[in-house]
Formats: C-alpha cells, sequence, structure tokens
C-alpha cells in the first residue's frame, strides 16, 4: 500500500533558529497518524509547515508523488491537502452556512465546485450544523465550532487531512465525537494526521503514533504498542529509550 | 432646521462612498490608507479630462474612469503595498501618505490650481416640504444608495464578497481554505477603486474641481469608518450619514469654521467609550 | 501654459548658464558691465497660483526693454531671478535670504500675497534692502520700514471704502457679508461694515470661512439664508466658486458683490462656473487708469489686445521702471542711496513721463522726473503706501465683464 | 553664497530636530505622529505669544513652549493608546495637527489669524549686531542639535530605553508587561512633544514672521523622509536624512534656474511628486536606511 504523505528531511522555524530540526514521517494511504509530545516539540509547526503556513528551510514535503516544496497554501488546499487550525479556526463574522460554501467556491480547477448544495454526505457527519446554518460562525459553542471547522476541511473532499489538536476544550460528549467522526471520514478513504494531547483516547484510533520532541522525532511505532507501553509517561515526555519496535 | 438636516444627509451621503473603500481596504488589507483623498482627487480630474476636455457626458466618463481607476489602484498596490505587505501597519500607512502627496500633485502637475467643474447645467432647485433640493444632490442621494445595495449584494450573496470578509476575518484561515488572497486583494482594490472615482466625481459636482479637495474630505472620512466600525461597510454607510448631520447641524451651534472638529470629536469619543464602532466587530489580536 | 519663443528661451539660458559660474565671481566684480541682479519672487502654486505667470512675464518684458534701450548706470544690465513664492511666508523668506546672500539684489520686487510680503519685511529692512509688494494689508507698510518697503497696491482699508460707498450708491439697504480667512480680506470686511453702519444699512450676517473647506453649505445658507438685498463675499477663486455653485442651486437670488481676483481671476471663474451662473455678480479690484498712457504702452509692450484688463502685471512693470529710475538717479546701484530717490522720482516735481526709456534719458541728462507707470500715476506717501489707485468696477452679463465705474477712494 | 549656505544648514539644523522628535516617537516608540504640523505650530505660536504677550525672555518662551507640545501630546498619547493600536493612533493625531492649524489661523484675537505674528525677538537678538547674527543662529542651533542627540541617546540607553525598544517590537509582548506600557508610551509621546516645542521655538526666532500657511502637511512629509532615509532608531542618520532632504527641497530651487523649460509651478508639484515617490522608496528598498542603529540589529515586526 503506498505512502500518501511523505515528509522528508524536513527544517522550518520563525526568525533565526529552527524548530524543525530534520522530521521524517510517512502516511500511508488512508491510515490515522497521531503525533503526541511535550509542548513546544514543534507539533503545531509541523502541521502550519505542511499547510504552507510556514516555509519549509530544508527537506520536502511529498503527496501522491508531487512536491508541495513551492506551492502556496490555497495551491496545497486544491492538491488534496486540508488543514483544521487549533484556534481560530472559523470565520466568526460569517455564518455556518457561508463558512462551509467558501472553501467549495474556490475549487476553480475542481469539478466539485458545482452547485452549493452541501453534499448530504457531510450533512450525515455532522448532523448538529443545518440547524445552524444561518446563525454567526462566533456565536457557535466550542464543540460545535470544531465540528465546523471540520466540516469546512472535508467540503474540498481532500486526501489527506490534519487536525491540530481537535479535542482541545472540549467537553467530553464532544471529544468522543470528534473522534468519532474522524474514524468515520477515515472510513471513507481520507488519511489523517493527527496532533493530540490527550494520546490515549486519539491513540485508540490511530494506526501509527509518532512522538516528537524539540523538533526531533524521537519515535514511530504501531499505537496499540505505544497503547501498551507502561511508562507512556516518560515516553510522552520525550526521553523515551528507543525500545519500541519499528512499525 | 430641516434644510440644514438635508445639507448634513448630503454631506453624509458624498461622505458614504470613500467611507466604504476605506472600511474595505482596512478589512483586507489592515492599515488606514491616507491616500484615499487624492485618489478622489485624480480620479475628479481623470473624468473631468473625459468630460470637459473631450466633451463625453459625465455619466458616461464617469464610468469609463470608475473602471479604469479600480486597474490603476491594481498597479499601485503592486508597485507601493505589496512590497511592504508584511511590514506592519505603520510603514503601510507612511507609504500611503507619501502616495497621497505623489497622487494630489500629478493632478496639481497636470491642472494647476485654479478651480474648474465639470460640464454640466446647474440647475435652481425645487422645492419639497420648504426644503431646497437641486439635481445633483438627488444624483449624489441615488448613487450613493445604490452603491450601498450594490455593496451589500456583493459582500453578503456574491462569492468574491464572501471571501472578501473572509480575508477581512481572518487572513490566515482563508489562505489554508484555498482563498487566493491575491486575487482577492486584487478585487478589493478594483472595487475601491470604483467607490472612490464615484465619490471623487459626486465631490467635484457639488463643489469645485481643485487639487486639495479630496484631502480636504480626509477627516470626515476617517471618522465616518470608524464611528461604523473599521472592516463593516453597513457601519461605514451609517457613520457617514451621522458624521454629515452633526457636523452640519453643529454649525447652529458653533462657529462654521470649526466644523472640522466635529469628525474629531466623534473619533474621540469613540475611541474612549466603543472602540470597535457601533457595527464592527472587536479587532482581534492575531 | 505660456508658450516660450526661441529667442527668450536662448536668453534664458544664456543667463541660467551663467548663474552657476559666475554666483562666486558675481559679488566681486561689481565694476562696469556687471549686470545688476533683481529678485522677483511671485506665486505659482498655491492658491495665488494662477496670478503669478503673467506678473513674471510683465517684467521679463520690462528689463528686456530696460537692457536693449542700453540698460541703466553706463549701459550695465538688469538681471532677473524669478522664483515661485508658492503663496507661503516660509518660502518666500528663505527666497528673499537667497536673493540677497547668493545673487546679491539690492531689490526685491513682486511679492504677490501678504503672507509672503510679511515674512520677508524684516528681511528686506535688516539687510537695507528695497522691497516692492503687490500685496494690500495694511500691517506691511505700518510700523519703522526705513524707507526699504514700498507697496505698489490699494490698502486693504481702501478696497473696503471704494466697495461700502458702491454698495451705498447701488441702493442696497440690508446685505451680508462672508469672507475666507486671509489679512487682507478682514480689513476690506471691517471697513465695509463700518461703512454700512455709518451709512444706517443694516448688515444681516457676517462670517468667516476657511480655506479649502470640503463644503461651504452651512455659510452660504447662514448668509444667503436670510435673504438679504446683496451678499459682499471676499476671498479667492477656489472657493467662491463652490459658494456660486452652492448659491445658484440654493435659489438664492440676493445680488452678489466680490473681488475680480475671484469673480475673474482672468476668465477662469466664468469658465468654472457657467455664465448663467455668474450672471450679474458685481466685482471690484484695484486696476490701473486703462485710459491713462502709462497703461496703454504696458499694453503693446505685453503685445496684447487694446481691451484686455491687465490686474497685477503693471504693478511688477511699475516696479522694475522704479528700480531702474531711482538708480539711474542716485547713480549706484546700492539700495542705501537710490531707495531715497523714488519719491523725487515718482512724485516729482518734474516733468510728467509714462515711458521709462524716456525717464531714463532724461534722469541721465540731470532733468528733474514726475513718473506714472502702467498700474497707477506712482505717487508715493513716505511710508510706502501708494496713492491715486481707484478700482475698477465691472457686473457679469452674459458671460462678459462689462465695465461699469472707475472709482477712486 | 556663504552666508546664504549658513541660513540653509540653519534651517537643516531644527528640521533635523523634529526629525528627531518624530524619530524618538515612532521610530524607537512606535507610535506615528501624523500630526507633526500641528504640533510644530503650537509649538512656534506658543512660543512667540509667551514672548510677545507674556512678555517672557527667549530662554523661558521656549521652555514654555516645549511644555505646553509635550503636554498636548501626553494628553493625546493618554485618550488614544489606552484603548486601541496605532491605527487609530495615526488617525487621531492627524485629526488633531488639522484642528491645531484651524485654531491658528481663526483665533486672531490671539494669533492675529492669516496675519501672522512679527518682530518675534531672537535670543541675544539685541546683544549681537545683525550681521553676525546668522553665525551665533547657526551656532546655537547646532548646539540645541547636538544637545538633542545627546539627551535621547542617554534615555535610548537607560533601562527606559530598554522597556521603548521592547514595546516597538510587538504591543502583543509589551502589553504583557502590564500597566506601565501606558505611562512609558504617553512619555515617550510627550517627551518627543518637549522636542518639537523646541523645533518650533528655532524656527520662530529664524523666521522671525510666523503664519499659518508655514504649517503645511509638506511638514510631516519632510519629517517621515528624513527618519526613513535616515533610518529609524538611529539618530546620528535622522540627521543626514534631515539634511539629505533639506538640500534637496533647496537644491531644487536651483534647478529651477538650469532647467528654464519647467514653468516654476510644475516644478513646486514636481518636487513633492519626487518627495512622495522618494518616501515611498525608501520604505520599500532600504526599510533599516542609511545609517545601522548604533548597537543592536533589530528586524522591525
Amino acid at each position: 500500500m503506498s505512502d500518501i504523505l511523505v515528509i522528508k528531511e524536513l527544517h522550518a522555524g520563525y526568525g533565526e533558529g529552527d524548530i524543525l530540526k530534520g522530521i521524517d514521517i510517512t502516511l500511508p494511504a488512508g491510515r490515522v497518524v497521531t503525533i503526541i509530545g511535550p509542548n513546544g516539540s514543534g507539533k503545531s509547526t509541523l502541521l502550519k509547515t505542511l499547510a504552507g503556513l510556514l516555509l519549509a528551510r530544508r527537506g520536502d514535503i511529498v503527496l501522491k508523488e508531487q512536491s508541495l516544496r513551492d506551492l502556496s497554501p490555497p495551491r496545497r488546499v486544491r492538491a488534496g491537502l486540508s488543514y483544521v487550525p487549533q484556534e481560530y479556526n472559523i470565520f466568526r463574522n460569517l455564518t455556518v452556512l457561508e463558512n462551509l460554501k467558501i472553501a467549495r467556491e474556490f475549487m476553480a480547477d475542481r469539478k466539485m465546485r458545482g452547485g452549493t448544495a452541501i453534499s448530504d454526505e457531510l450533512i450525515e457527519l455532522f448532523p448538529e450544523l443545518p440547524g445552524k446554518f444561518k446563525a454567526r460562525a462566533g456565536n457557535l459553542s466550542g464543540g460545535q465550532r470544531q465540528m465546523l471547522a471540520f466540516a469546512c476541511a472535508l467540503t474540498v473532499h481532500p486526501e489527506v487531512l490534519m487536525l491540530d489538536e481537535p479535542s482541545a476544550g472540549l467537553s467530553p460528549k464532544y471529544m468522543t465525537d470528534i473522534f468519532d467522526t474522524v474514524k468515520k471520514v477515515n472510513a471513507r478513504g481520507v488519511s489523517v494526521l493527527m496532533v493530540e494531547q490527550n494520546a490515549i483516547e486519539a491513540l485508540r484510533i490511530s494506526d501509527t503514533c509518532v512522538v516528537m520532541a524539540n523538533g526531533h522525532v524521537r519515535l514511530t511505532a504501531l499505537a496499540n504498542q505505544v497503547l501498551e507501553m507502561k511508562d507512556l509517561h516518560s515516553l510522552y515526555l520525550g526521553d523515551a529509550k528507543e525500545e519500541a519496535v519499528a512499525s | 432646521m430641516l434644510q440644514t438636516a438635508f445639507n448634513g444627509l448630503v454631506t453624509g451621503i458624498i461622505v458614504t462612498l470613500p467611507a466604504l473603500a476605506v472600511t474595505l481596504l482596512f478589512g483586507v488589507l489592515k492599515f488606514p490608507n491616507f491616500a484615499v483623498g487624492s485618489m478622489m482627487t485624480l480620479a475628479a480630474y481623470l473624468v473631468f479630462a473625459l468630460n470637459v476636455q473631450l466633451g463625453w457626458p459625465l455619466v458616461i466618463s464617469t464610468a469609463v474612469v470608475a473602471v479604469a481607476f479600480g486597474g490603476l489602484l491594481i498597479a499601485i498596490d503592486y508597485v507601493t503595498f505589496k512590497p511592504l505587505r508584511e511590514r506592519g501597519s505603520i510603514t503601510l500607512m507612511v507609504a500611503s501618505l507619501g502616495l497621497g502627496f505623489v497622487l494630489e500633485n500629478i493632478a496639481r502637475l497636470a491642472y494647476g490650481n485654479t478651480a474648474r467643474s465639470f460640464a454640466i447645467e446647474l440647475a435652481r432647485p425645487f422645492r419639497f416640504l420648504d426644503i431646497r433640493m437641486n439635481r445633483e444632490q438627488m444624483i449624489t442621494i441615488v448613487v450613493s444608495t445604490l452603491a450601498m445595495l450594490a455593496m451589500y449584494f456583493l459582500l453578503t450573496r456574491m462569492p468574491i464578497g464572501r471571501a472578501m470578509r473572509a480575508v477581512a476575518d481572518n487572513p490566515a484561515l482563508a489562505l489554508v481554505r484555498g482563498i487566493e488572497s491575491p486575487r482577492i486583494i486584487r478585487w478589493t482594490w478594483f472595487i475601491a477603486g470604483m467607490l472612490l472615482a464615484v465619490g471623487g466625481v459626486l465631490i467635484g459636482m457639488d463643489r469645485a474641481l481643485e487639487p486639495p479637495m479630496g484631502s480636504s474630505y480626509l477627516v470626515a472620512v476617517f471618522a465616518a469608518a470608524i464611528l461604523g466600525g473599521l472592516g463593516s461597510p453597513l457601519g461605514a454607510f451609517i457613520g457617514a450619514l451621522v458624521i454629515g448631520i452633526v457636523s452640519e447641524l453643529a454649525t447652529l451651534v458653533i462657529p462654521p469654521n470649526y466644523r472640522i472638529g466635529i469628525p474629531l470629536c466623534v473619533i474621540a469619543l469613540i475611541l474612549i467609550f466603543r472602540p470597535q464602532g457601533l457595527f464592527g466587530q472587536p479587532y482581534i489580536r492575531k | 501654459m505660456k508658450k516660450l519663443t526661441r529667442r527668450k528661451v536662448l536668453k534664458r539660458l544664456g543667463a541660467a548658464a551663467a548663474l552657476p559660474i559666475a554666483a562666486p565671481f558675481l559679488n566681486l566684480a561689481h565694476a562696469q558691465g556687471a549686470s545688476i541682479p533683481i529678485g522677483v519672487a511671485l506665486p505659482f502654486t498655491g492658491n495665488a497660483g494662477a496670478y503669478g505667470p503673467d506678473m513674471a512675464e510683465a517684467a521679463k518684458r520690462t528689463a528686456a526693454k530696460i537692457n536693449s534701450a542700453g540698460g541703466i548706470l553706463g549701459g550695465r544690465k538688469l538681471e532677473l531671478f524669478i522664483e515661485d513664492s508658492e503663496s507661503s511666508a516660509s518660502v518666500a523668506a528663505n527666497l528673499s535670504q537667497k536673493f540677497i546672500n547668493v545673487h546679491k539684489c539690492q531689490a526685491l520686487v513682486g511679492y504677490w500675497g501678504t503672507p509672503e510680503g510679511m515674512s520677508s519685511r524684516p528681511i528686506a529692512v535688516q539687510n537695507k534692502v528695497v522691497l516692492m509688494v503687490s500685496s494690500a494689508a495694511n500691517a506691511i507698510t505700518e510700523g519703522d520700514t526705513q524707507g526699504y518697503v514700498w507697496r505698489f497696491q490699494m490698502k486693504a482699508t481702501d478696497w473696503g471704502i471704494v466697495i461700502g460707498r458702491a454698495v451705498q450708491r447701488l441702493g442696497f439697504k440690508n446685505i451680508g457679508i462672508m469672507g475666507l480667512q486671509n489679512a487682507f480680506v478682514l480689513p476690506i470686511m471691517k471697513t465695509v461694515e463700518d461703512q454700512m453702519k455709518t451709512a444706517g444699512r443694516t448688515v444681516t450676517g457676517s462670517l468667516i470661512y476657511n480655506p479649502e473647506q470640503p463644503s461651504y453649505r452651512a455659510e452660504v445658507e447662514r448668509i444667503f439664508g436670510k435673504k438679504p438685498e446683496a451678499v459682499c463675499c471676499f476671498g479667492l477663486l477656489p472657493d467662491f466658486v463652490s459658494i456660486m455653485k452652492e448659491v445658484y442651486r440654493g435659489g438664492f437670488d440676493s445680488k452678489v458683490i466680490a473681488l475680480s481676483i475671484m469673480a475673474d481671476a482672468e476668465g477662469k471663474f466664468i469658465e468654472a462656473v457657467g455664465p448663467q451662473v455668474a450672471e450679474g455678480i458685481r466685482h471690484f479690484q484695484p486696476m490701473p487708469d486703462t485710459s491713462a498712457p502709462g497703461y496703454k504702452k504696458f499694453l503693446k509692450l505685453m503685445g496684447a489686445p487694446d481691451d484686455r484688463v491687465y490686474l497685477f502685471p503693471p504693478n511688477t512693470h511699475d516696479q522694475i521702471a522704479v528700480v531702474a529710475m531711482a538708480m539711474e538717479k542716485a547713480k549706484s546701484p546700492m539700495a542705501v542711496d537710490w531707495s531715497k530717490q523714488i519719491i523725487p522720482v515718482c512724485n516729482g516735481p518734474g516733468q510728467n513721463i509714462d515711458d521709462v526709456v524716456d525717464a531714463l534719458k532724461l534722469i541721465r541728462a540731470g532733468k528733474p522726473v514726475n513718473f506714472s507707470g502702467a498700474g497707477s500715476t506712482c505717487d508715493f506717501t513716505p511710508n510706502g503706501d501708494q496713492l491715486g489707485r481707484g478700482m475698477g468696477h465691472w457686473i457679469i452679463q452674459g458671460g462678459k465683464n462689462v465695465f461699469v465705474e472707475y472709482a477712486k477712494p | 553664497m556663504i552666508s546664504f549656505l549658513i541660513l540653509i544648514s540653519t534651517v537643516v539644523c531644527f528640521s533635523a530636530i523634529l526629525a528627531l522628535a518624530l524619530n524618538f516617537q515612532w521610530g524607537l516608540g512606535g507610535m506615528v505622529n501624523f500630526g507633526m504640523a500641528g504640533l510644530y505650530a503650537l509649538g512656534t505660536y506658543s512660543c512667540a505669544l509667551l514672548m510677545l504677550k507674556g512678555g517672557a525672555n527667549t530662554f523661558f518662551a521656549t521652555l514654555g513652549a516645549m511644555a505646553i507640545v509635550a503636554a498636548a501630546c501626553g494628553v493625546i498619547a493618554l485618550v488614544t493608546l489606552r484603548v486601541t493600536e496605532e491605527d487609530y493612533f495615526a488617525i487621531v493625531t492627524l485629526g488633531v495637527g488639522e484642528m491645531l492649524r484651524l485654531v491658528a489661523l481663526n483665533e486672531d484675537w490671539l494669533t492675529k489669524g492669516a496675519l501672522g505674528l512679527t518682530g518675534i525677538p531672537r535670543p541675544l537678538g539685541d546683544v549681537i549686531a545683525p550681521e553676525y547674527y546668522q553665525y551665533f543662529l547657526l551656532g546655537l542651533s547646532v548646539a540645541l542639535l547636538a544637545g538633542t542627540v545627546w539627551f535621547l541617546n542617554v534615555i535610548a540607553r537607560s533601562p527606559f530605553g530598554r522597556i521603548m525598544r521592547a514595546l516597538r517590537e510587538d504591543d502583543v509582548v509589551a502589553a504583557t508587561l502590564g500597566k506601565h506600557v501606558l505611562w512609558a508610551r504617553v512619555r515617550i509621546f510627550a517627551i518627543g512633544g518637549a522636542i518639537i516645542g523646541l523645533a518650533g521655538s528655532l524656527h520662530g526666532f529664524y523666521y522671525q514672521y510666523i503664519d499659518p500657511t508655514q504649517f503645511s502637511n509638506i511638514v510631516i512629509a519632510y519629517a517621515f523622509m528624513a527618519v526613513i532615509a535616515g533610518g529609524r532608531g538611529a539618530h546620528q542618520g535622522v540627521i543626514w536624512g534631515a539634511a539629505v532632504v533639506m538640500v534637496l527641497l533647496e537644491g531644487s530651487r536651483f534647478m529651477k534656474d538650469l532647467i528654464p523649460v519647467l514653468d516654476s509651478d510644475q516644478l513646486a508639484a514636481i518636487r513633492i511628486i519626487i518627495i512622495g515617490i522618494g518616501l515611498i522608496l525608501l520604505l520599500v528598498f532600504r526599510p533599516q536606511g542609511f545609517m545601522r542603529e548604533y548597537r543592536l540589529q533589530v528586524n522591525f515586526k
């Protein structure tokens, strides 16, 4: 099974120093990969660099044999890479429906531009949204906003969906909903690359787990193996030994 | 009293178009553009060239210049503001100040300082409930209301409008949602250019055409945009009307030559009590 | 823009090319044959920008006429340095410094606006150089100017007197007054107001407006709204065009009395507002006595049709002429000497002369002269004010300025 | 020719002081002041009126003028900065500048309006003979310029100066430093105001006659041009910037004599166009101006 997204030797950062000091991750097609690690390990920076909001200094990002390195963020979205940031991930002054329409309207060269109706497939995934179409996105609750952001990222039918701590700050009810939705979306053939704080929930629905610490990939292992590790805590803090079994 | 209020309405209406342009540009580019006044002056002189020197009717010359001026602003943005896009609003503001001097003096270079007018017949007013109204004021009211409706339709119904509001709301997210920001910025300049061109013509019809005509409106235009809430087009429209009426009515109380003080006090009051203005959203810090 | 004939361009190029090279040597070589520098500061930009060009042309032609007739002080040529004062005081002050220190001028002429005159006054008096202005504000010649400041224009208050009398003659019972916040407008307004009160006429309203206002609706509403029989409006061209458009479209029908610098400005007002808005506007302006022989010669010098009325250019012609004659009489280019000869040359007693070249011949022959120039009879009071200037009174009918009368204060 | 150069250098001196004030407020303090023309007028008029009406001697009148403009700037900063960012600050200062100019033009009971104030006394004006006075005035201006640069350098190196540079880097970071940020910025703007007052007083002493037309918003363009050409933050650079701008401005008067084909009114418009375009080009290609900031290499946000 070929890999859909390959990250090679990626270096990036703000100002002088590099936050990503050579990252290698491969996302197999149709799989869910969760990245865990302490704060400041560069998880969010990685997603921002993949999305194109931050320029990669060295290394490459290949999506289905196509290098994204010198593509602008909108071009990357067209190439099939969609991204849900951790915060400020919806247009607060636009209505829910407008948020959903925005992404589709600018898929100029993709056939799915036709018709502004939101595909019923999406409505089935996010039952709560149709009732709120007219509402101002800023007035939604935390969970609803996350759902909306998720839905917007999916309207462009991406190959790979990147999520930056989707469950952050959510009530338990919405947390399980989010992870169920990720599973359903993955079931439909969308590969998922997820950064998550509460590792246990995330790893349950993931295939592979990547542990990052201060700009390096410390460990790549099967999610369930990582789950059984007793000193997950230490792993989590990044001083893990390399005894994990390569996937 | 009623007549002064109506005069205020007319002054306010003239301010709506440039105020709309300022709000649109601020929404997308995140800096107040100080060249707005001289842009109106230059556009008015371009219309003067077609209308008086080539003898075209005013309406056609305005339409032609409005479209051409939109394109011109895109080119100017490409040369002036695009290289400074990431440099913070102060640098952009100072650049817009410099641009303002350049545009105003291009008009002065070409046409000198003498006052001029468009080739339109001035007509006696007609009376309505003992208020005197003249043809130009009627045209002004109709034109700017149409412009406001067109803007409203554009921003709410049309994809371009939605995208512009999205870029204004959250530029980074807009990129990641597939919106080509450069294209949206070009559209914003084009629409602002048309608004400013028509605004310049309305000013030229109302008073004489002279190089400083645009910049004399600058403080009032900013006051209107801020009162309405920077970034909110509906706010700019209402803000302009309020500024116009309040400053004309104030002349019954204070000496008329201090009229410019009124927009200034409005700005100060707004900043103290309600910085996001009547309709604006609180200014989120990135 | 006026076209520069080939000959004139060559002449200016010659003069200009000489400047940078000659400048360092200029002040050393005051010997025989060196040219006599005269500084000319005129507004080519700013709110008085419309009046500079013709005044400069008059100065150039007068100097050329004197030079071609052999110059003065034994064949020395007059050399003009013409600069743009931008209707601004600080620019004019810098220019005056430049004329005195760089070009070593002993005579500064032109100075149309009051700000320019006021800022250059202390500089001229301090450096003992003659300053000739054509601005109206009284303050220019007030105080001790040690005979270095001369006004080739009517005093602002005299304008007010003439206009006030005309208003009474025209039989207006009540009038409104509005004026631009400007040094020479305020004295006119005050004098007209005082005249109205003494003549028992009522002033329904009086207000002042700023230059470059976005709109003049409130001012027009307040003054014309009271429906006085006539409104006196004093200001400059740009504001007057806006005001009259507002008055016409507001349906007001009070008669309007204004100054020619705003209601004519070499035809630019009628061009801007159109004949029917300008219909019936009366405007006054100190003007040369067009019947005077000196003015007729000036018209020929300018190569203009004989019905052409120049308002300001004759002043610069007279200024250059008086400088030349005074220097010739004092037999010295130094202002300290010839400034005392201005009154004898202009007021006489002596033979009445209206052509500068003939006057120079007589002066060289040692005969007393009483010069009367193009702009006026050129008679001065000791502190530099000009006497015997009259004001023209026109009314705009059918898009044309119809001359009504010539009135003296 | 020499005395003309002396006079022009005097003008360069007090224009440089004005540019230093702008540089201090904007370059180091991060607050852009578009009301420069109005505040400059306030300084000149206050100094002149203190002498003509208040009978103060030139020294106290200058101090008075500096205090008045500093107070005005403090109030402006207090009203505006308490709430919002520099976008609004620029607009408010623009409005205040316009308002001050209008007051100077219309309150003729105080400022004699368009007629302007004449006969402004000069420091030691009666003691020094007129023909040598210009040398003294130049010396005084250079001394005051040097004093201003020294004073600003002292502040820039002091702890207060370090806070200022932090403020300039990023308001968000600065905001987290808590309440005294506002007071630091008010003080910065007020100190800048005092320097504007000094420049204004010198303007009065030089021209001896002031009227509203001298304070048009071209003054703002020159000050910004000088600061940007000089490189924001570097005092020495700003002085070079002011000199370059003045030479460009006064020099173009000679241009008129060399290119007679151009009419003077076209030339005046061209000169301002050059200044405007120069402003933009400098911003685009030489944001850090021609001089390094004396110590640390700072990249702007």
